[in-house]
């Protein structure tokens, strides 16, 4: 029985459409869970500035707050190892899910953020099966997420090496950035036959393919309402296709459940996997429909839905 | 050498310097001897502040040597001057405002240092002070910037003559005295002669004339960069010294005929603490009293409660002409034309765009009439000497059209001829109806006044009209208070 | 002697009072804080805070802004995470060498008379970009003796208040007490009577920085003690807060008027005025927000408490 | 000879110097294939941090300390407020520009009210009311994206005789600021109180109303430069200013603006600008990793001071 159990979220930025959209999802599910008696209280925290010091503070509070779960979406995934450990030592269960931490007494949902970088390489090796050049859409340098999906792509560039990764810019995740730093290498570089992206940056980068008047590539999408819709738009002109992936915002709202089921006294693994969201060329205009204007794809999960993946990773 | 025996304590032969076009020093030879107080005197851009700079070390002139006690010094600095016994206080305050009197005294005395500095800064500093200001009434671990510019001079004064190892052996004093009244000045001028009594020197600046031959030995007259006169003080006069510094005499400066202005319509007014004030149209109101006691607080109250902070007004009801020009008056990386026109802008555009054929026109006007020294009115306000810049104060404040001026002490550091200059614009103006509200730290400016209130403690205590404004009666007022 | 004390006291009292009624509300928002171990929680991030507003405050000191400060506390994090760890020579010479590059800044910005911010400016980019070829991706591990200083459990106070207090101290006697502190206020309040004073503002200016600097690699290594690893941004926000503290606890932009004990104060408060709103329970669209109107109300606190002290004093 | 002499006296002439060693070397990479694209895009996006650094260099003029931190805020509220009044409609276009103009004003005011009301430093006043204004960005939409009307779209991303449209109205813009620096009593005021904020109250300038429009000014700026960027950028996200808060503070000082306040100038800002862009194009361009990157760009504006710096600035 978790009827009396406080949980609270611990999120270190706000300032994206993603986050806003864990954010709504969390206060969805939670309230729900709430009114239901399931526990006792869900209460958000979003950290003024994105940085690791200000969470470690976040959760320190938390602590002090009386908690008795945290669900964590990291600045660093190492960086709070520290504030993560007094809460462990305070009793606390701590949950840490898209953005993790490594540290031993916590618990990981984690994205295979590597795998969804190769496998954008991959979709595109059965597209454009005779290869071609690449440019690399990088996030924010200095980010776990980043360097993971960065990882993957390049992994797969080696896996399939008729591709080639001409050129690399950093889009931070936001599709002014990208569409800026695009338009500023898009001159000095050959034919691109491919974009590989890290999501939110699709868009930016299609229009300043565009504006530069180049035969558009295969640019790989990120759920974003607009990328869906601008993909929409292409398709249905002439015939455009490409994919699109992300990790869905409803991830806070499993982890949720899963802080739910490790205070209810279940034996849950501290290493969790949840799967991408992916788009394809036929799901699109099913995903599209069920996409907030202006938001990501998402999926919320319920406390089913969370012991199935339990149960899963035993 | 200079032939006496003795040698110089510090002798500067032939030294040339010159800031771009400008010769500031012309060829100027120049020794101190021990014992000795030596007067300088000279208009506004003569020199003497550079001459001051080299000999203390802060500058080296282009040509020329300097020798001290009789052997020449090849590289001579800052450090060095020091060693040898030379102090300086500046004509602008050079203390710094943030730190209390004993840490700039530790600023000043490099060899201070070591633990437990502060005991014996403190007891420096005091023992300075109280031989030269004896009743300052200045806790040393008062912050600067909390003083007056009376407190702050006097403080930087006695640090000059305060010894912390080197006996300081040549004393520079630049215009010392502008910031103190009469009885601070008095203190100054005694410690002056009763340290060249016990063997020590003193380079002395001063636009009061009466203070130079009253202190020192001998005086010096320069002129353009170069010195044109030297003589024992005792061959002096007031008269023959401003004919030298090539002023015309204007004789003493004669009181205007007193006016009736009762019936004129009082155009600014303020009570507070004491007497009320009060100014009738075309008057001219002096601020008297000991220095800091209040004067310029009541012009800055007068001039906040006149001027819009938020929108600009049509017709300026109010002109300001600032004494400390560093932190009130000039902006520093502007001409002398902007400087100038600031003020009068309103006048000067069509719609807001300043008309530039206006501007220069009108900058050119002032330069004539209060003629100030400069090739080109386009140059940086910073190249013109202490005076100049304040003239160019002046003609910013009487070139607006506001009906009413307050003058907080406008006069520090202009020269003779000038004052005489500016006491005439300020009659004439004032019989064309502007009223004029003048605080001076000089007897003889205040005299010159329809009316004076006099200050203490913050208050005015006293009111004095027409023949009654006379230096007796300020003074007694001034000190009744005191006594009471 | 004992008034200089109390001047200083009495400049200090705005900030105290305010940090003393900010931990008021804590405690009766959050009863539970008013332990040992809360006091900790509530405090501990607050040390590397308060050494960057140091850091931040000599240079301050100086009529200067650094605005590389956030990059180099993350700079120097990440250095103390690899290589003070793995290869502690390495790791000391590098954290020297850093510290005599802020001196060389000092030097530079002196002889050429530049613009502070451009150049700290410029070097924040710097120490980013070395901060992440250090560390491409967050890692590394705190030195174990960092970690055991930081996690330390004195007696009586806890570390966090126990370090706070020992920072105020030794920067207390360094930058109020000591013949350089009094040197670079100096310069501070009027450079050209310093030089005048036959002191060279160059060499002063390069001991301003370079203690600075000091200051900084300090935050830094505090930092890694208490987050464990580190990572490229680590304390980007450090640039931001240790001007705020420094402004807070009573000092100013220019005229080398500051107060490191203020300082060390206004870095508290800060810190805990986050704490303040997260007791608070504020909903997730405004607790961004909430954060400025904290910010603006301990400086309306500071006004309203200046005004009371000026009607006291008469001044 | 003379005039070389005197160009080099002027502190904007570094920063365009460095625009051209920068483009240069960029374009050499693919043997002057590049030049039209690449300067096209460096006016494209130049043209915003002009708008926002003209704003932030008239606060900078105001004197030391005084810099305005909520542009980057402001930025994305004028631009997700308008957007999602507009809705993708081509009528509403007006009053959506209205709105942003509006909340520019709105939050100038109440920047400059912080400052003088309770007389904290600028900084910090602009910084939490930056958090503030952040705030009611999030909560307006939550960070939805909103697509722009068509016909701004359009205006927007395309050029009029091969310059892009937004770098035309960066040059309206800055020609209405010269104009307000050099010519009007205006400028004269900013520059008097950046020199001095005492003997500006003393010589009779309107002190804190100068003040109050220079802070209302830039708000103004920077939401207009937000409202033109999120059609741009084909819809207003939550982070969209966040580079523009060190940009628009670099390309004012690198532009030659005294950050000690007093005197400004136009030219640098856009010398700096595209320099700017340049850069991370020529880094990006020769492939250099992020941390690489960083580090030349920080080198490169040390440099472009050090040369512009040292000088006497010249009388004027
Ligand atoms: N600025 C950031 N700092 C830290 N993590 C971020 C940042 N931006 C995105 N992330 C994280 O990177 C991952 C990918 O996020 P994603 O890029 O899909 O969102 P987003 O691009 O920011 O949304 P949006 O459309 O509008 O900009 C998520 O884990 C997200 O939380
Ligand atoms: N730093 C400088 N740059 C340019 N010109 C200077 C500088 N300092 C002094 N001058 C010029 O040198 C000349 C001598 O100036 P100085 O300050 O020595 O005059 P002064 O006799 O002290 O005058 P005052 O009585 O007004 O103080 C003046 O014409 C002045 O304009
Ligand atoms: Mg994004
Ligand atoms: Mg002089």
């Amino acid at each position: 029985d978790t009827s009396g159990k406080k949980i609270a979220l611990s999120n270190n930025y706000a300032g994206n459409s993603w986050r806003q959209a864990m954010l709504t999802s969390w206060d969805k599910v939670t309230s729900e869970a709430v009114k239901a008696g399931v526990v006792a209280a869900a209460d958000p925290f979003t950290t003024a500035e994105n940085q690791a010091t200000e969470q470690a503070a976040q959760i320190q509070n938390m602590i002090l707050q009386g908690y008795d779960a945290i669900v964590l979406n990291a600045a660093s995934p190492t960086a709070l190892n520290g504030a993560v450990k007094e809460a462990c030592d305070a009793g606390i269960t701590v949950v840490s899910v898209d953005g993790i931490v490594t540290e031993p007494c916590a618990w990981r949902i984690a994205v295979n953020f590597k795998e969804m970088g190769r496998s954008q390489v991959e979709y595109l090796s059965k597209k454009l099966p005779q290869g071609g050049n690449l440019l690399e859409i990088r996030g924010l340098a200095g980010v776990f997420v980043d360097d993971e999906i960065s990882a993957g792509i390049h992994e797969g560039v080696k896996q399939f090496p008729q591709f080639k990764v001409v050129g690399s810019v950093h889009g931070d995740w936001a599709q002014d950035v990208a569409q800026k730093a695009v338009a500023g290498i898009l001159p000095s570089l050959p034919e691109v036959v491919g974009v590989v992206t890290q999501g939110g940056d699709g868009y930016g980068a299609a229009q300043a393919i565009a504006a530069a008047k180049r035969p558009m590539p295969v640019i790989v999408m990120g759920n974003r309402e607009d990328e869906l819709k601008w993909w929409k738009e292409q398709k249905d002109a002439n015939g455009y296709e490409t994919m699109s992936v992300s990790i869905a915002p409803g991830v806070s709202t499993l982890a949720f459940w899963v802080a739910q089921q490790i205070l209810d006294g279940k034996e849950v693994k501290k290493d969790l996997v949840v799967p991408f969201l992916r788009i394809d060329q036929d799901n699109l205009e099913q995903n599209l429909a069920n996409t907030q204007a202006g938001g990501v794809a998402n999926v919320e999960y319920s406390q089913a839905d969370a012991i199935k993946v339990i149960e899963a990773a035993k | 050498m200079t032939g006496n025996g003795s040698k110089a304590v510090i002798e500067v032969a032939d030294a040339k310097v010159s800031f771009g076009a400008v010769k500031a020093l012309d060829g100027v030879t120049l020794a101190i001897m021990p014992g000795e107080c030596l007067g300088l005197v000279g208009h506004n851009g003569a020199g003497k502040s550079t001459i001051v700079s080299v000999i203390n070390g802060g500058l080296t002139p282009h040509q020329g040597s300097i020798c001290g006690d009789g052997e020449i010094l090849a590289r001579y600095g800052i450090n060095a001057a020091r060693a040898r016994g030379v102090r300086c206080v500046f004509q602008e305050l050079s203390l710094c405002p943030n730190l209390t009197v004993i840490e700039n005294a530790r600023v000043l005395h490099r060899h201070l240092g070591g633990f437990g500095w502060r005991t014996r800064a403190k007891e420096v500093v005091e023992r300075s002070l109280d031989a030269v200001f004896p009743g300052h009434g200045i806790a040393s671990d008062r912050t600067v910037g909390d003083l007056s510019i009376a407190e702050r001079q006097m403080v930087e004064i006695a640090m000059a003559f305060s010894d912390a190892g080197t006996t300081p052996r040549l004393i520079i004093l630049d215009e010392p005295t502008s910031s103190l009244d009469a009885s601070l000045a008095d203190r100054l001028l005694a410690h002056i002669r009763r340290f060249v009594a016990a063997g020590g020197s003193v380079i002395f600046i001063s636009h009061i004339l009466h203070e130079i031959l009253t202190t020192a030995n001998r005086i010096v007259v320069m002129k353009d960069g170069r010195i044109v006169a030297e003589r024992p003080a005792a061959v002096w006069t007031e008269q023959s010294l401003v004919e030298a510094m090539g002023s015309v005499v204007k004789g003493e400066a004669h009181r205007r005929k007193a006016r009736d202005l009762a019936d004129a319509p009082v155009v600014v007014e303020q009570t507070g603490r004491g007497m009320p004030f009060r100014a009738r149209r075309g008057e001219i109101v002096g601020l008297a009293g000991l220095a800091g006691h209040g004067q310029t607080r009541m012009l800055m109250k007068l001039h906040a409660t006149a001027s819009a902070d938020w929108l600009p007004r049509r017709d300026p009801a109010i002109a300001f002409v600032a004494g400390d020009r560093r932190l009130n008056g000039i902006f520093e990386l502007w001409s002398i034309l902007k400087n100038l026109s600031i003020a009068s802008l309103g006048d000067l555009a069509v719609r807001g765009v300043v008309n530039s054929g206006a501007e220069t026109e009108r900058a050119g006007e002032w330069k004539r009439r209060i003629e100030i020294r400069t090739p080109d009115m386009a140059n940086r306000i910073l190249s013109l000497s202490g005076g100049n810049q304040q003239k160019v104060l002046f003609a910013r404040a009487l070139s607006t059209r506001a009906p009413v001026v307050l003058m907080d002490d406008p006069m520090r550091g202009v020269d003779v001829g000038t004052k005489q200059e500016v006491y005439e614009i300020v009659r004439q103006e004032a019989a064309q109806g502007r009223t004029f509200v003048w605080y001076s730290t000089e007897m003889e400016e205040v005299c010159l006044c329809d009316r004076v209130y006099v200050f203490r403690e913050g208050a005015i205590v006293a009111e004095l009209a027409g023949d009654a404004v006379t230096e007796e009666n300020i003074l007694a007022a001034s000190f009744r208070a005191e006594a009471a | 002697m004992r008034l200089t004390v109390s001047a200083d006291a009495v400049r200090l009292t705005i900030p105290a009072l305010a940090l003393t009624l900010l931990l008021a509300a804590v405690f009766w928002l959050q009863p539970r804080a008013m332990s040992y171990i809360g006091l900790n929680l509530l405090f501990n991030l607050a040390v590397p805070i308060a050494l960057a507003t140091i850091a931040q405050m000599l240079i301050m000191a100086v009529n200067d802004l650094d605005l590389s400060m956030g990059s180099f506390v993350s700079f120097v994090a990440c250095v103390a995470a690899t290589f003070l760890r793995d290869a502690p020579l390495v790791g000391t010479l590098i954290l020297a060498g850093v510290v005599i590059v802020y001196s060389v800044l000092g030097i530079v910005i002196h002889l050429r008379n530049l613009p502070s911010i451009v150049v700290s400016l410029g070097m924040s980019f710097v120490w980013a970009g070395l901060a992440v070829l250090l560390l491409p991706a967050p890692g590394g591990q705190a030195p174990d003796w960092v970690r055991a200083l930081m996690t330390m459990k004195p007696p009586i106070a806890p570390m966090a208040i126990v370090a706070s207090i020992a920072i105020a101290i030794l920067a207390h006697l360094i930058v109020m007490r000591s013949s350089l502190g009094v040197v670079i206020r100096g310069v501070g309040g009027n450079e050209r009577s310093v030089e005048r004073a036959g002191w060279s503002v160059l060499a002063t200016r390069a001991g301003a920085y370079g203690l600075a600097g000091i200051f900084a690699v300090l935050a830094g290594i505090a930092l890694v003690g208490l987050t464990t690893s580190a990572d490229a941004n680590i304390a980007l926000r450090y640039t931001l807060l240790s001007i705020a503290g420094v402004i807070l606890g009573g000092g100013e932009f220019i005229g080398g008027r500051v107060s490191p004990v203020g300082a060390v104060i206004g870095a508290l408060t800060l810190t805990l005025a986050g704490s303040f709103l997260s007791f608070l329970r504020i909903s997730p669209d405004w607790q961004i927000g909430a954060q400025g109107a904290i910010l603006i109300v301990v400086l309306a606190l500071r006004l309203l408490l200046n005004r009371i002290e000026s009607g006291e004093t008469g001044r | 000879m003379k005039t070389l002499e005197r160009l080099s006296r002027r502190p904007w002439i570094w920063s365009w110097v460095a625009v051209f060693l920068v483009w240069f070397a960029t374009i050499i990479v693919t043997g002057g294939a590049s030049t039209l694209g690449l300067t096209q895009a460096a006016l494209t996006f130049a043209a915003f941090s002009i708008i926002v650094g003209i704003g932030q260099m008239f606060v900078i003029t105001l004197g030391p300390g005084n810099v305005d931190l909520s542009v980057p805020s402001t930025m994305t509220l004028a631009g997700t407020v308008s957007l999602k009044l507009m809705d993708v409609d081509n009528g509403m276009i007006l009053p959506g520009l209205v709105v942003a103009v509006l909340i520019g004003v709105a939050v100038g005011l109440l920047n400059y009210g912080l400052i003088k009301a309770l007389r904290i430093p600028p900084i910090i006043a602009t910084l939490s009311m930056s958090f503030i204004v952040q705030s009611a960005a999030i909560w307006t939409n939550r960070g939805l994206r909103i697509k722009p009307p068509g016909f701004l779209a359009e205006f927007t991303t395309s050029g009029t005789l091969g310059v892009p449209n937004v770098a035309i109205i960066a040059l309206l813009i800055s020609l209405g600021a010269w104009f307000l620096l050099e010519r009007t009593i205006y400028g004269r005021w900013i520059s008097a109180i950046g020199q001095s904020m005492p003997a500006a109250r003393m010589a009779g300038i309107p002190v804190d109303g100068t003040r109050f429009v220079t802070y209302v000014f830039c708000a103004v700026l920077a939401a207009l430069a937000g409202y033109l960027l999120a059609c741009f950028s084909g819809g207003a996200a939550l982070n969209m200013g966040s580079e523009y808060l060190l940009m628009s503070i670099a390309v004012v000082v690198l532009g030659g603006t005294a950050v000690a306040g007093g005197d400004s100038n136009v030219p640098g800002i856009w010398g700096a600008s595209l320099f700017m862009y340049l850069v991370v194009s020529m880094l990006n361009t020769y492939g250099l990793g992020a941390g690489i990157r960083l580090i030349m760009t920080g080198l490169i504006i040390i440099s472009v001071i050090m040369l512009a710096g040292g000088r006497q600035p010249g009388a004027r």
